[in-house]
């Protein structure tokens, strides 16, 4: 089998660096070239964190960011897995990826002003979309929200590409008090945007999607399902949609708000 | 440097070119690993669950993850025969020609499976059926027929009446004695067996106090399962005369080799696709190599071939 | 802390102090133990296989390691019951008084069954019996009582008249139907069963070509039947009303806790003890940590607690 | 339960070091003060070498040396967990033993003169006896054998502490070309020894026990078998005895040549 090159493939990764950034999250940079320089906003790679292990499953995970040979993956300590990543010592080359994997997020050629809203972990695969929206040109404004100020990873990442960002805490510590849903209907309200980018726990992905529905934007959401393969065979990432049930892995994780059919049971037990 | 090694096997009248099939319901049709494995390279491809009419499967969640194994309640989701004809069938014929193709047979009726090999009869790029009477993902039919000699026989010889296509049977591990099964379904016509699909098995969540799976139970498979798999080739292979598609838990080529050993004529690598993609391939070559190193001239010399 | 927590169980007429008992043939009679594990914190000791007379165990090797788990073919080696009560019960009755003693009970047939009992009911220091219909380790009897409803029935009636000690019927998970078992044990007169005994498995040496184990088959325990075991416990707890003791690859306090929630009154630990001698202790600590940190006051309120 | 000071524990080991001593062979140090103090020459432990992987059960190994906190163990590597070992890097502290466990070598106080008769990896268990014999002031003869000269592991321990040190290879690179038993009845012939002290392949301390009892000596083996538990419960480890089965774990490893009824099933499948 021949690896057009935009296809998905195996690519052993090095460690280069892997640093918690709030309460049980972390940042790992990984050494994996090939991925690195096919990877688009919005997609993700299938790790096998461990080997030999009593867990044989690869984990999912979001590029954050890509440069030069490096790949970024935010992670959040859930289980077995993340835990034995967030171990992973500079230098481990352990690990595989197959990747990268699925459809990242449609930036039509007319965009001109893109509203990125995440909640928590959400900011993963919204952090190298903004990135590279703003190095188009494209206006970026972020909403963001997490239980405290320090869980809002990625923050100066938005800072830093963003023309303007709003926060909101659970807790108030940092922005205004409340769900990130707050912020984005006032955005929604003072601007228009092309499209909305939204990632998150699914009910607040599913709340941003009807608040932009009434406002004449395009809603796009990441969905996380269990993913076994990863690479559209096994069927265990169902997505229900308009058009019947999609794979998250192949046909997503990025979806037009519009076709989701919300379904509670679908979303994975963690997150 | 297989050159001089003879990797062919029989299924009845159908040969591969080498032991390694893919397990069904992990390989899609081929299309989703092309990118990773030369599909020309498979002893056979083995499809996903087909039905006669489209099937939506089980809520979600749907797999679990368990010590060396995972858990899966799919419920055999699929487009139905007609889709399957129009984008698997169609799509393997023209990317991976010379590579047999086992259609694996769904139905919650012996009506539905005979309908779907009916309906195949007319594929000219179909080998051979593998029947699932073992499923233990849905309610009607599926496990059912796979737990009762006497179902296992009556769908076994439904299935036989409508082709002289090679027809596997793919059974239960579900039962008390696989081994009766196994000689009922051979009674009743079948040029193979393959064994064995999943053990029904659950998974809990203590913090929930639920199910895993939103079905409530679902299949085990993976390194976890291997004994049990070799223990009931092996013994079924004490007890029948046709030849045995091994598979359960294989992940490397010495797996392959012990089931071969164990009376399989030929293994199906499953839940190791979802580890790595190139897992049949790595297998395959595994085989190979332990060939060369025992110094054995044709893969076939070694099934059956434990000394017990 | 555990001040504010009943964590008793009942099985038949026998009270628990905890859920957590030793899975027969994986703790002796606790002597062995005696250095890693404080007895008396044990719900009760369930001891390894006695029979009437002394048996010789199987040919070595009688175990491998499988991934997840083991297998085993001891065979029931044991000194017979008369060794039993001299060495082994006059030990717990001075080391482990406070400690319930369940006697696994092993024959060939219902007659040495019985026999091992009636010796046993003159010892005051007997509290329950463990009757093993499950064994796949022994040619005769073992597992052939437990995968037939009917000589199941007659082990169990056979038993139960010749004691009013509290009867638990430990079952074979090598069965199409093992709630269909379990029913007829429960109305052969069982106060109690216990499931799962090990799973029919086989390991192979494909360098020698030749079965891991001398006896060629053996029993897989460990993780990795873990979702196999919760899921019969599930079904059992289903269809009958006494207690149920559950096993199977139980490692940590959160695996006991799934048990109980699927419907076991309380676990026993095997295979564990292996990896780690003071796993029991630790299992019971376990079951705390959770009841404490979900606001349990009761053990036992967490019996078939799940919402399926 | 009180840890009666000479009962065997669980104790967590740190690696101080772990190198290459032959080809496929390692000699790894171990922080372990409680075993280091109490076990005695031929006592073994029962290592756990991976957590959390798919091989679950511990691996036993002979103490090859004690002294200060440290115990040393020399291991071949066989398979999965002796690979993993070999693996361990230098202040790894994941692995616990348990021990120390079993019977070691007996050394009558009437004892004056010994021959330690090793078989490759027979040495393991032999190299503590020679050094604390030595220390007792008793006469010390080694009959060591192995494929090759490197494969003489511990030959420089047994030159150290030894009065007499006899080789044996099987390609001849030094010593006697051939069996570790040419040595040993060339010794026998020459010098009269109280006990004789043998490990190695079963085949061969099968043919110095016989060798020995013609000669008037006591000969003690130590017998490897497949072992689950460790600790007398599992029976997996049985050893037929004229006295009936014994289990290999607590009433050995070590035995009385004259006690066993040799039985080729009953030895692992591998070494
Ligand atoms: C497309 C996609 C992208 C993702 N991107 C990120 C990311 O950038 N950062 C991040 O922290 N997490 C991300 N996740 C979630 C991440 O995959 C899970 O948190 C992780 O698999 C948990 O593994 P574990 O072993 O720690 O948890 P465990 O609960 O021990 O895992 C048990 C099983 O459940 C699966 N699982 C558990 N939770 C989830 C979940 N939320 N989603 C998918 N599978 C799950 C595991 O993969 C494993 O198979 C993503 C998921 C998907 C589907
Ligand atoms: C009392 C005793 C002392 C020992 N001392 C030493 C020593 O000092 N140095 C050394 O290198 N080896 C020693 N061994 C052998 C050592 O235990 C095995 O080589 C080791 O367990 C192999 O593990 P593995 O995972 O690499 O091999 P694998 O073959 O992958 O192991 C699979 C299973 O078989 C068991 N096994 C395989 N070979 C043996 C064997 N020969 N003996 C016991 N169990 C085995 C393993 O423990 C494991 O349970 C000793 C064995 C015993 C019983
Ligand atoms: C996700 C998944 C889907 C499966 N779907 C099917 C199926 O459609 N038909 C079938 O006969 N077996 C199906 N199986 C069973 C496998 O073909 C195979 O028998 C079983 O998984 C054991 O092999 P393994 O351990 O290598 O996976 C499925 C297994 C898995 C894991
Ligand atoms: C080495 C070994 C010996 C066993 N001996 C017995 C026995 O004598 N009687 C019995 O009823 N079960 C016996 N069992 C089965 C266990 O009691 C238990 O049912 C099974 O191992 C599953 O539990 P686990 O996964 O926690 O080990 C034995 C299991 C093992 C591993
Ligand atoms: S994860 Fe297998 S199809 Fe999506
Ligand atoms: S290893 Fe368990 S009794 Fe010896």
């Amino acid at each position: 089998m021949t690896h057009a090159a935009d296809k998905p493939a195996i690519e052993r990764v090095t460690v280069i660096a892997n640093d918690p950034v709030a309460a049980g999250v972390g940042l790992i940079v990984l050494s994996a070239p090939r991925c690195a320089s096919l990877v688009r906003p919005g997609q993700f790679v299938h790790l096998r964190v461990a080997t030999g292990a009593d867990i044989i499953l690869r984990r999912p995970f979001s590029i954050h960011r890509a440069y030069a040979d490096r790949i970024e993956i935010l992670y959040q300590i859930l289980g077995t897995g993340t835990l034995r990543l967030a171990e992973k010592p500079v230098g481990d080359d352990t690990m595989d990826l197959v990747g990268p994997l699925g459809q990242g997020w449609r930036t039509p050629d007319t965009l001109s002003h893109a509203l990125l809203v995440a909640g928590g972990l959400g900011a993963a695969p919204l952090g190298m979309l903004a990135e590279r929206l703003a190095e188009r040109g494209i206006a970026v404004t972020v909403a963001q929200g997490a239980p405290t100020a320090e869980r809002l990873v990625a923050r100066d990442l938005f800072e830093r590409v963003a023309r303007r960002v709003e926060l909101a805490t659970d807790d108030g510590s940092v922005g205004e008090q409340g769900f990130v849903t707050g912020p984005v209907s006032r955005l929604l309200a003072e601007e228009s945007f092309d499209v909305v980018y939204a990632c998150g726990p699914e009910p607040m992905q599913r709340a941003v999607a009807s608040l932009v529905s009434t406002a004449d934007a395009q809603c796009q959401v990441s969905l996380e399902r269990l993913m076994a393969c990863g690479i559209g065979a096994c069927l265990s990432c169902v997505v229900s949609t308009i058009d019947g049930q999609k794979r998250a892995c192949v046909d997503g994780p990025v979806f037009n708000a519009e076709e989701v059919v919300w379904n509670a049971s679908e979303t994975p037990p963690k997150h | 440097m297989s050159l001089n090694l003879d990797s062919s096997v029989s299924i009845g009248a159908l040969t591969l070119r080498n032991p390694v099939v893919t397990a069904s319901g992990t390989f899609a049709s081929g299309r989703e690993f092309a990118d990773f494995v030369d599909l020309s390279r498979l002893g056979a491809v083995v499809t996903k669950g087909v039905s006669a009419v489209p099937w939506a499967g089980n809520a979600s969640p749907r797999i679990a993850e368990t010590s060396s194994g995972m858990l899966n309640s799919i419920g055999l989701q699929n487009p139905g025969v007609e889709a399957f004809v129009a984008k698997d069938l169609a799509w393997l014929a023209e990317n991976a020609p010379g590579t047999p193709v086992i259609v694996n047979v769904s139905g919650h009726s012996v009506a539905e499976y005979v309908a779907v090999i009916e309906r195949l009869e007319a594929e000219p790029t179909v080998s051979a059926y593998e029947v699932n009477i073992s499923c233990p993902n849905v309610d009607a039919g599926g496990m059912a027929f796979g737990t009762d000699c006497v179902a296992a026989a009556t769908v076994t010889a439904a299935c036989r009446a409508v082709t002289d296509r090679t027809l596997i049977v793919k059974l239960s591990p579900n039962v008390t004695d696989i081994a009766g099964i196994a000689e009922s379904v051979e009674a009743a016509g079948a040029d193979g067996l393959s064994l064995i699909n999943t053990l029904l098995g659950m998974a809990i969540d203590a913090e929930k106090r639920r199910p895993m799976l939103a079905r409530g139970v679902g299949g085990l498979s993976g390194p976890a399962i291997k004994p049990v798999a070799l223990r009931m080739v092996w013994q079924v292979a004490q007890r029948v005369g046709i030849p045995i598609v091994g598979m359960g838990g294989i992940t490397t080529g010495t797996d392959a080799v012990e089931f071969l050993l164990a009376g399989a004529s030929a293994v199906a690598v499953g839940t190791a696709n979802f580890v790595d993609p190139t897992a049949t391939i790595r297998i395959a070559d595994g085989i190979t190599e332990y060939c060369h190193r025992h110094g054995v001239t044709r893969v076939a010399d070694l099934v059956g071939a434990m000394e017990v």
